[in-house]
């Protein structure tokens, strides 16, 4: 747990935030929003008392009520993971700006993250399907993508079955979705 | 009708070929027997009017019949050594230390189904492996095996060789660009690219022999390095011995230089598309080449049939059979009967318990062993050809498992390199070779 | 600037337009397979790269082939043998790993994540347990921490050893791969003799390890330890003075550092260009503190600087080995954690240094006893993407070698 | 394998179109049980009795029925020809298996592991892995597949040349294994292609893969050339 850095991220970025900066272990979170991801994740990068130059993760998160991305940064200048998330992104149609501008690495991670979500990252020039195929129809790590209880007895087993019977329309109400506590 | 076709259908392949063959069997038979009955004299006149083109036929059987023998055995002898490079046992299951693993192979590969890929062309894809296969066999026409012992003495024997090496490539590109599998077309590509620009070092490579020796015969060559181990053009020749041996590997497409199919880059180069015996026969000619390139290499450079140094103790064995009278058939009754009690005896000996007659087999088989070994140990001594073939075969396989060896060592050139090499460096060093020859010829010649 | 404008998003995504492509269909019938464009192309990218120029064609590498490490697909746009451009193409071992650890007991989350990196497997574990246990705040006792890292650095030895005879195997070298299949398989055996498994152990446990050294393990330890410096430099030695396979892979898919950090890599790939970033020192995370080694770099960045670079890691690994046999403490080898865990909400995120990279695990927690959001991070999915960068230009050939270099596990990119 | 179902009823006439096994579908159902005769296990009831019953219990209960003639009794005297030119194929084909390079996940590195120096599957014959399907004999489904594969496969598995034999390596191609719940992955390739061997395991050891060749080649001798229509379904039946 690094305070200084918590000091300098409030110094910095206290009018971005959406949150206060949380810390617990050897890792520091902050919260923004969708729109600002570009600007906050540029200066990061380039505050020679930050200096953020080495992307670790980024995860999308469908928290039940909204969707979330989440970035982990390392930097030389903390013994901290910083961890930058996205919040409040709509569950139905869902947009964040694409950081490809200052990690090309990120563009496969993007990719990613909409093929399991359908997070759109706009800017990134190859938003494909990158696991599953590419008339595939749902998306599988959503919190309505339900798992089924014994896939050999469910209908339709065999190649391709999930989409069909475990899209989002065939699916219950959303009523039974997981809904994070953790926010 | 349909009961028939239907019953038909489901014999085997050999069930057919026995049906279909036994029948034409005994009706060519009776044919062959009523036609020499009556006209033979006039054939047997027309055999003695033209020799050279019975020679021919004979020669042509016999080496077609040899090949396949020789391919199995380079295959068998590959596998084995390449798993004892690799620290494996390699084939011990089928046969005696898994030696019949290549016959079973070779048999396996008959019996798979052979079919034509849609959108190939079949006829090119059914005519290419045999181009391929007859050009190897083809070129062993020339190859001196022993003295008197060789298809055909061509004046131009050597030019004949290397019109049949490129041959090789018509049918690799014939494959490659029929089978209509991309794969196939980079791997007929590349070979023709291969091969064309390695036949031009190879060819050079040669002249210098070729001025040594005065002439272009296979068998004059090998002649002309009859004497000791100094005359073999090895040394007289050395730059031009290294040259061949490398553009051969490349002629052979061996490693590391089998590019046309490296199956960790083209899946099987022009073969991808090819299946059951047409592959066989990709698979034999290979090796045939194999044994085609040690041939030709070892009869250019290291005195062919010639024995490197004249046998210590001349023996003249003078065993004339047709002495022994009336003893010989006494001999043939006897020595079979006793060889084998006495060759049986050991085993049972050994262990009381076994049963005498398996003793017995054991003892017959011994008697055979040594039956063998003794005539062809007469042969050795009283045949100058049986002496030639020895060291012939010896030298051969010598550099057939020197490929073998370069084949479990080396990685893979690239295409570019590949190139480069003939056109930087072979190219030059033979033209050099060439050109240091005919002077040094001129000057002793002065 | 934004992809697809035409598309309303994001619940109708065309449907894959392959199937009422009439060229589909026509090639279909000729028996052709092969990398149909797809039609409309989706992305700009899509578009630029299935529109072919004259003298290219597109040529299909994978998903089964023999030199792509599993199921990798790559559409190579090809001009005569030099490769214009390239698509790889993922997702043909996509097992839905995250979505079953979601619907998984945290003990269980552990198990599921071994086949993802199946030739390093503990270091899938590793950050998931260590997530876990910040989740928790459990502390891991000393003893358990030495064996984590001693099975762990053993395991990268038989990864690294693996990734440097398929190179030579790629490049057409029969005989490497074998001998280092003898060092991975006397690995394995000892690690079989530890965990009870041989390739997917499922060994490391939140707030400690399986089990306690036993003398199995100890006894094939030490005798493969008396002659492993000596059997690592004699197979290292059959390639590294190889004059084909230096000539074949110097220069070859050259990185600098500015691109590397850019394109997020990280490992040996990372460390081959000259940026000495490692997580066992960047970050800490285990004993790593407590011992010594060195963070071997190199400057050249091509697949030769990679291949040297796994050597002189194996030979570091092999010192931290013999450091933790001598200062392993003994004491308890599990903390004290109740059967079925409910951490507190949270999040956590862990990152250890596998044979590839950063392997990261993203854990939230909400209180329940399934994890609501499992993330892996896996390094070579990473790497694949250079592909783009580094291989046009190059030839057909080229490919398998910087594919090797690279060295990726599909199971761990396709999770 | 243990728990096999009734077998079907056999004492049906034969008719001249009824093929050897897959005359109904619930034969294709009931698998083909090869005995043990590698080794024997101390309780004579486990695996098949040990080497006393090397013959082939499924067809041999059909031989004794007197359906085990292709063609019954069309040929008379000349069913000599098919029968024992094909036993004398089998014994070749025996011992020549060339598996096909296809290595899907975790389970291709035990694959391979049995080809390598420790435990040398060269020895019976199985060493070349092809790498094109055209000159391969075996299909080893070695890992996990997946939906997205699953098309690729089947492409392979057509593009081999008759007569060939498939494999399934790993609990995920058997059963599904630990992706049983997974939304992208098959539960057993049997569900979309035919399998001769099962070798179950989590990756199943080099020695695994070894003795399931072996089973493979007994399979192979004891067909006698008599070949079922390959049909797509799971061996093992409903309920277990």
């Amino acid at each position: 747990m690094d305070p200084a850095l918590r000091r300098r991220l409030e110094g910095r970025l206290g009018d971005r935030m959406t949150g206060p900066v949380r810390q617990r272990h050897d890792e520091t979170e902050i919260r923004i929003g969708p729109a600002d991801v570009p600007e906050v994740l540029r200066a990061l990068y380039d505050e020679p008392d930050l200096r953020f130059r080495y992307l670790a993760d980024l995860a999308g998160v469908d928290t039940g009520t909204a969707m979330q991305v989440v970035y982990h940064l390392w930097s030389d200048t903390t013994p901290d993971w910083l961890r930058v998330i996205a919040d409040g992104l709509d569950r139905d149609a869902p947009r964040v700006p694409s950081i490809t501008f200052l990690w090309k690495g990120a563009e496969w991670m993007e990719r990613e993250a909409f093929d399991m979500f359908g997070i759109v990252f706009e800017g990134n020039r190859d938003l494909r399907r990158i696991y599953m195929p590419p008339d595939y129809r749902s998306f599988p790590l959503r919190k309505d993508f339900f798992l089924p209880d014994d896939a050999a007895r469910s209908p339709g087993a065999g190649i391709r079955q999930m989409e069909r019977s475990h899209s989002p329309r065939d699916a219950t109400s959303t009523t039974l979705v997981r809904r994070s506590k953790a926010g | 009708m349909t009961a028939m076709t239907r019953a038909w259908s489901r014999v085997s392949i050999v069930g057919k070929a026995i049906l279909i063959g036994v029948p034409a069997l005994i009706v060519v038979s009776i044919a062959a027997v009523v036609g020499l009955v009556i006209l033979g004299p006039a054939a047997l006149d027309f055999l003695a009017a033209n020799l050279p083109l019975v020679r021919f036929v004979v020669a042509v059987t016999a080496i077609l019949l040899m090949t396949v023998p020789s391919a199995f055995l380079i295959i068998y002898m590959e596998m084995k050594v390449i798993a004892l490079m690799n620290l494996r046992i390699g084939p011990d299951r089928v046969g005696p230390y898994g030696s019949l693993l290549s016959v079973i192979h070779g048999l396996k590969v008959l019996m798979k189904e052979d079919f034509t890929p849609t959108g190939a062309d079949p006829i090119v894809f059914t005519w290419a492996p045999v181009v391929v296969y007859m050009a190897a066999v083809f070129s062993l026409l020339v190859i001196p095996f022993a003295p008197g012992l060789f298809g055909q003495d061509l004046n131009v024997g050597l030019l004949y060789f290397f019109a049949m090496g490129g041959l090789t490539v018509v049918g690799l590109l014939m494959g490659g660009w029929s089978s209509f599998n991309k794969y196939s077309l980079l791997g007929g590509l590349r070979s023709a690219a291969q091969v064309v620009s390695y036949e031009i070092p190879l060819t050079l490579s040669v002249v210098g022999v070729i001025l040594l020796a005065g002439t272009m015969s296979v068998n004059g060559i090998v002649l002309a390095q009859s004497g000791s181990v100094l005359d073999w053009f090895i040394f007289k020749q050395p730059l031009a011995a290294l040259i061949f041996f490398i553009a051969a590997t490349a002629e052979a497409n061996r490693t590391p230089f089998d590019l046309t199919e490296a199956d960790s880059e083209i899946v099987a180069g022009f073969a991808t598309e090819y299946s059951g015996m047409r592959f066989g026969f990709f698979f034999f000619a290979e090796y045939v080449n194999v044994f085609i390139v040690s041939a030709i290499f070892v009869s250019l450079f290291f005195g062919g049939w010639t024995s490197p140094f004249d046998w210590p103790f001349p023996v003249a064995l003078a065993l004339d059979p047709g002495s022994l009278g009336i003893g010989l058939l006494l001999l043939l009754a006897v020595v079979p009967v006793v060889g084998t009690l006495v060759l049986g005896a050991p085993f049972w000996l050994a262990r009381p318990d076994r049963p005498t007659w398996e003793a017995l087999v054991l003892g017959f088989i011994a008697f055979n062993l040594v039956a063998v070994a003794v005539i062809l140990g007469w042969a050795f001594i009283s045949f100058d050809w049986a002496i030639g073939l020895a060291w012939f075969m010896l030298k051969t396989y010598l550099f057939v498992f020197t490929f073998v060896w370069m084949r479990g060592t080396l990685p893979r050139v690239r295409i570019d390199q590949l190139m480069g090499f003939a056109w930087k460096w072979l190219l030059p060093a033979a033209l050099l070779n060439l050109f240091v020859t005919a002077a040094a010829i001129v000057v002793v010649a002065r | 600037m934004t992809t697809r404008p035409e598309a309303p998003l994001p619940f109708d995504i065309p449907a894959h337009p392959s199937n009422d492509d009439p060229r589909v269909t026509l090639e279909e019938q000729l028996g052709v397979w092969e990398a149909v464009p797809p039609f409309p192309p989706q992305t700009e990218r899509e578009a630029e790269f299935y529109t072919l120029r004259d003298g290219e064609m597109l040529i299909n590498i994978g998903p089964h082939h023999p030199s792509t490490h599993g199921v990798l697909r790559v559409v190579m746009k090809i001009n005569g043998e030099q490769v214009v451009d390239l698509d790889p193409v993922l997702g043909y071992l996509h097992r839905g790993v995250e979505k079953i650890a979601e619907n998984a007991d945290y003990h269980q989350t552990i198990s599921h994540l071994d086949p993802l990196e199946y030739v390093a497997s503990l270091f899938c574990e590793w950050p998931a347990v260590i997530a876990y246990e910040k989740l928790l705040d459990c502390t891991v006792p000393r003893r358990a921490e030495y064996i984590r890292v001693l099975s762990g650095e053993l395991l990268r030895i038989s990864s690294h050893a693996l990734a440097l005879g398929f190179h030579a195997l790629d490049l057409g070298g029969l005989t490497p791969i074998l001998y280092s299949f003898i060092e991975r398989d006397e690995i394995v055996e000892m690690l079989a003799a530890l965990t009870g498994q041989r390739m997917l152990f499922n060994y490391f446990r939140i707030g400690g390890v399986n089990g306690d050294l036993n003398h199995e393990f100890m006894s094939r330890l030490g005798d493969w330890m008396s002659r492993a410096v000596g059997q690592v430099e004699a197979n290292m030695t059959l390639l590294n003075e190889n004059e084909i396979f230096v000539r074949r892979n110097r220069g070859l898919g050259t990185m600098d550092r500015e691109t590397a950090l850019r394109m997020c890599w990280s490992g040996p790939n990372l460390r081959a260009t000259g940026v000495p970033f490692d997580l066992r020192r960047a970050h800490p995370y285990s004993v790593y503190p407590e011992l010594d080694f060195d963070i071997p770099t190199r400057e050249e960045g091509d697949a030769l600087a990679r291949f040297l670079l796994r050597i002189d890691e194996v030979k570091q690994s092999l010192r931290i080995i013999d450091q933790c046999l001598h200062q392993m403490p003994d004491g308890p080898v599990m903390a004290k954690l109740p059967r079925l865990l409910r951490p507190r909400p949270g999040r956590a995120f862990a990152a250890i240094e596998s044979p590839r990279g950063e392997y990261g695990v993203y854990a939230i927690s909400d209180g329940t006893d399934q994890p609501f959001r499992f993330r892996i991070h896996d390094p070579s999915f990473l790497h694949l993407q250079a592909f783009n960068l580094l291989m046009p230009g190059n030839l057909i050939a080229d490919w398998m070698a910087l594919n090797a270099s690279l060295d990726p596990i599909m199971g761990g990119v396709d999770k | 394998m243990a728990l096999t179902p009734e077998r079907p009823a056999l004492d049906t006439p034969a008719g001249p179109e009824r093929s050897l096994v897959g005359g109904d579908p619930s034969a294709v159902t009931t698998p083909i049980v090869v005995a043990n005769g590698l080794w024997s296990a101390d309780d004579p009831a486990a695996y098949g009795g040990g080497p006393a019953g090397l013959e082939n219990a499924h067809l041999a209960e059909i031989e004794r029925s007197g359906a085990a003639y292709r063609d019954d009794a069309r040929w008379g005297a000349l069913d000599v020809i098919p029968t024992k030119a094909d036993y004398l194929l089998d014994l070749i084909r025996m011992n020549s298996l060339w598996p096909l390079l296809s290595g899907l996940a975790c389970c291709a590195f035990e694959m391979m592991s049995s080809a390598t120096s420790k435990n040398d599957i060269d020895r019976w014959g199985m060493f070349p892995f092809r790498a094109s399907p055209r000159q391969a004999d075996v299909l080893i489904v070695a890992g996990t597949l997946t939906t997205k594969m699953a098309g690729p496969l089947l492409r392979l598995w057509e593009q081999m040349p008759e007569p060939k034999w498939s494999v399934a390596m790993g609990d995920c191609t058997c059963s599904g294994g630990r992706y049983k719940r997974s939304y992208a992955t098959i539960q057993g390739i049997d569900r979309i292609m035919p399998v001769d061997v099962y070798v179950p395991g989590c990756p199943p050891r080099p020695e695994g893969l070894i003795y399931g060749m072996m089973k493979l080649q007994q399979l192979v001798k004891a067909r006698r050339g008599q070949w079922d229509e390959r049909r797509v379904g799971p061996s093992v039946p409903e309920g277990i």
